[in-house]
């Protein structure tokens, strides 16, 4: 069956909220309102206002609130209405949360599951389109997960939602109406996707793409139309941002010899550059036949203009452009 | 017709405060002429954007004013165009109360050549002198607003910064640490919250129908001998027609030259190299200043 | 001796409230004890932690306690072992007062293996069973303590959180977001404002001359006839010995084994490899829980 | 003659205060206290309340005003008592600071500077140790420079003031008493260094080293060891983290074949990672005789006790291990 990143994220919830007493949502207008983009629809008329909170708009005050639940035993799920809105709670998100089982010898761990839309929507320009898979992924005692599709999405979020320590999920809005394939596996109230672990949505041998969030879709796409010019493009989904599974980007290289890294965010000190500087130093470099390529967001705050966001987000084009520059075709 | 008219102003609840406002006031003709042709023209013009919106040709967010008009042109009417004004994301009226023209607006929200930014900052991030935006980040306003007070202070000048913020943004910490700076500093900057309350559009359509401001003022003009009904109707004409042509602008002038992705990132700064989508794709920055 | 003494308290200023705490309170002689022996292990604690300090032992920051003892044995002579208390990186007294022996508290910041966070934490983050810390950002503790308040309430549990900041901290904004918060849901939250306001070594020094809470608890034993001198200085002799031991521990216990130094950085988690400074060195994770 | 850090920093101040009537100092303790750190010692007293401004502990509240000011024509220098307090305000440097000029489309500059320590001090543990160098060099719109020496710091603080743009500078509390020699041409009112470009501090043929903040001593002292036994660094020190004179780099590379780089921060999506990133992309690629090696703080928050925080951040001897790693030797 077909079922949207939307209904995935919907179900995951009701279902870690159905299983375990101990977790909760909270967030603006998750409640009432079914969440300003419905991720939560029909969980406050059945969970009642215990478990499904409506905040204020008090990002600092409520994170810290959800992160001090978690120290006391609860699981919180924390919704921001956007991930660009976390910046006025980072320091909750990294001293508090992140740091405090370190701190603690592991008095105090802290599980709880930060989530919402990250990166590039449409059309809304520069405060509003930040991607922040590097900035989290940068901070040790985080896990950080990002997901494509409706089983990415729904695994990943069980996954972190169980799991003992923080997570920030990085959602797409794009895709929240974008319906994927669900396997019977999947929509299992069992299923979860393992965190730390990337996943090969297509195989292929002569480059290696490594993507998270959206442009793995843009991935795929790029890898069909260049399998009818006889490029066969491995597409590899990190689903994890933190820990990196690069084992996996590394076997794949070691197969295909080149490698193109894709994603929405900003290019300096991105996730891309991680992934060159790992691979750069890792077992895969002396397979590489080219430099790793990055394809990334443009180095500037988002405009609005359609024509100027178009130029600014990796298009599957920009995809094969860089696919062929590093094959030399 | 009469040159003025005194009018009752309903008593303000204080705090602190000995004595409030005066709770008269009086209104000439020409400024109720000139307040009823702004928020005319402010509600034409986001009733015409809420039709550019729903047509996809706004993208998008696109928070309109039309119901709040009388606040920013009431706001505007008190305080000189040398004063200084920042506001959230709900843009459209102030810009235009501070003097950007209604094409420049609506080509910024069809993202545009000619808009009032270029076409880079759409609906919540426009400017103009004095006039600080637009800003998409609940609450980050009112710190800022504070900051081009004490600037105000600081250049000794006999201005003041107006800061507004919604009953939204009234719960955001950020707002409490800005008023106890701005006491203990004395900086002249006079905060302003936009309590609209209603949320869904039914809500806002009933509560225009029982008081919507343009057709407060327009009755109080006419019973009180300021306009007749004819020459309101004149200006209904002329307002529509302007936002006609300026819609028109908005829709046929040119997307922003791609070329320009990459100015303006920095101010007064040498031409540069700017990274596009992969590491060959590269925008040419241009000095601006 | 006496069994119990009664005091006069001076009346609150009350905010909307219409009836304060009582204005007399019943000491009885086995509170009294109690509260001098720990008042007194503090005060020891804190000023063998300062000459520590001084000599270089203790590293980084060393944010005494001393002079507001009285505030951390009073709190907690007031709630039970199963209410939780939280507060800011002046965190020593309240270790102590809610349960971590000297000796781990001055281990811990000495940076030893015996410390009570395993000297990962020194002086501003020390935690032990409902205690959560030692914040070392001002402001930070106060919606966690929110936050454990609403667990409390969501496991049903007659508990509280007292949750403590500074005087220098009430300026957060994310202090008045929690207020707003912790009232809309009615959460079981204490807050708690130490105004301690002076700041230089000086100050404190003429404050504690003036109105030391230890000299004050031990003349009304005495004029109450709760305690004798003698026994009073029995128990002064007892908490330096106690003092003396747990420094000795904290000088010559070993430094943390360096394998440690990749732990806990996840809860339950399998071993994992944690980069050292280059990419050859790596620490291995063990599995805690 | 010789001259510390702070009294660098305090002369930069005092200079630009004077220069220009717009400039103006805020933030915790500036004023009466002449800063947490001294660096504003006898400022106030100088320039007195309008000119230097003790703030209270409302980080996002100040850093929003700084930002303010800046952008009704002031020229304001923001002190964060640490860095790791700008998480706070975060929001304000990012959304308001760095993107306002692009959003504006020029018409609203925002001159201002954020400066304080950065990264590991001594002993202060995980909430006080982090480095915000790959975070903000993460964000376009904004110019990130990390001085080490005097003079660094002196012409840096003074460019950033002059510059019209946001400018964060991380200085290090540890060099802060450190006396540096510095040239005649430094002590005059007029010096400045340019933003975006770094220094070669030490030639040198085998290997190349770079290194900003700190460790570029420590790169320093490496290259002197192993110059006993025969190896010859070239010590880039890059003082700018962006823009990056990726340039410098890229010469040294063509000529040593070899890159080692060194940083205080976490490693993962850290300064390193974006330099071999930008290596493996460049024109030096071809000149590399062997992977580039990051050396960098360990990936765990700082631990308190020395022998732990010791081993988190890197020493002499870890960047010696790493040239001889690279080197073969
Ligand atoms: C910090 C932050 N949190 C959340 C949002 C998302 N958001 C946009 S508008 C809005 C409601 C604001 O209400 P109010 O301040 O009353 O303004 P109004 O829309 O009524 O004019 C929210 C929560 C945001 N933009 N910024
Ligand atoms: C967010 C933040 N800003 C600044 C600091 C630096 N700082 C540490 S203690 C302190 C003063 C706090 O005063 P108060 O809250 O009254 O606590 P007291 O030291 O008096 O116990 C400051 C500014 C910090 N730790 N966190
Ligand atoms: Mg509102
Ligand atoms: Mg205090």
């Amino acid at each position: 069956i077909q079922v949207t990143v939307r209904d995935a994220l919907n179900q995951a919830l009701d279902e870690e909220l159905e299983r375990d007493e101990r977790v909760f949502l909270l967030g603006e207008e998750v409640a009432q309102y079914d969440g300003a983009y419905k991720i939560s629809r029909g969980l406050w008329k059945k969970y009642g206002d215990k478990r499904i909170i409506d905040t204020p708009i008090s990002e600092m005050g409520f994170t810290g609130i959800a992160v001090g639940a978690a120290m006391a035993g609860l699981r919180p799920v924390c919704e921001f209405m956007t991930f660009n809105f976390s910046m006025q709670a980072i320091d909750q998100v990294i001293n508090s949360a992140a740091k405090t089982c370190y701190m603690s010898a592991g008095a105090i761990p802290v599980p709880i599951v930060f989530r919402g839309p990250n990166g590039a929507s449409a059309g809304v320009a520069a405060q509003h389109s930040q991607c922040f898979a590097a900035w989290y992924g940068h901070c040790p005692g985080l896990k950080v997960v990002s997901p494509w599709s409706s089983e990415d999405a729904k695994g990943l979020l069980k996954a972190s939602i169980r799991d003992d320590n923080p997570v920030v999920m990085l959602e797409n809005e794009l895709l929240y109406g974008v319906p994927f394939e669900m396997s019977e596996q999947a929509q299992s109230k069992d299923f979860v996707v393992p965190i730390g672990k990337a996943k090969i949505e297509r195989e292929g041998t002569h480059v290696t793409l490594v993507a998270h969030s959206r442009p793995v879709g843009h991935c795929l796409e790029a890898a069909s139309i260049l399998a009818k010019e006889g490029v066969e493009c491995e597409v590899i989904n990190l689903r994890t941002i933190r820990p990196m599974d690069i084992e996996t980007v590394e076997a794949s290289v070691a197969k295909t010899n080149h490698l193109v890294t894709v994603e929405g965010g900003w290019p300096q000190f991105g996730v891309g550059s991680e992934i060159c500087a790992r691979i750069m130093e890792g077992s895969a470099f002396n397979y590489l036949d080219a430099p790793a390529v990055r394809v990334t967001g443009a180095d500037v705050p988002m405009p609005y203009a359609k024509i100027l966001e178009d130029n600014c987000i990796p298009q599957v084009k920009d995809i094969i452009f860089a696919v062929k520059k590093t094959l030399n075709i | 017709f009469a040159n003025e008219a005194t009018f009752e102003i309903k008593p303000c609840d204080l705090h602190r405060l000995e004595e409030g406002p005066p709770t008269t006031a009086v209104l000439t003709r020409e400024e109720g002429l000139h307040y009823y042709k702004t928020m005319q023209t402010i509600r034409r013009m986001e009733l015409k954007s809420d039709q550019l919106y729903k047509q996809k040709i706004i993208r998008g967010f696109c928070h309109l004013y039309d119901g709040q008009e009388a606040c920013c042109v009431g706001l505007e009417g008190a305080i000189k165009p040398t004063d200084h004004v920042i506001t959230a994301y709900r843009a459209h009226g102030f810009t235009y109360a501070r003097g950007v023209p209604v094409r420049e607006i609506l080509a910024e929200l069809t993202g545009r050549k000619g808009g009032c930014v270029k076409g880079k900052g759409g609906s919540m991030h426009m400017y103009t002198k004095n006039f600080y935006g637009g800003n998409g980040i609940v609450g980050a306003q009112v710190p800022l607003g504070a900051g081009i007070a004490l600037a105000c202070k600081y250049f000794g000048k006999n201005e003041v910064c107006l800061t507004l913020y919604g009953d939204g943004a009234a719960n955001q910490g950020q707002i409490f640490e800005t008023y106890n700076m701005a006491a203990l500093w004395k900086l002249p900057c006079i905060f302003i919250c936009e309590n609209n309350r209603y949320r869904t559009r039914e809500e806002i359509q009933e509560v225009r129908s029982k008081s919507d401001p343009i057709t407060l003022l327009k009755d109080r003009m006419i019973n009180n001998n300021l306009a007749s009904v004819e020459e309101l109707k004149e200006i209904d004409v002329a307002v529509r027609k302007e936002i006609e042509e300026a819609a028109q602008f908005a829709t046929t002038d040119p997307e922003p030259p791609l070329e320009e992705l990459g100015n303006h990132i920095y101010f007064n700064e040498p031409p540069f190299e700017v990274r596009g989508p992969n590491q060959w794709i590269k925008y040419k920055s241009l000095s601006h200043s």
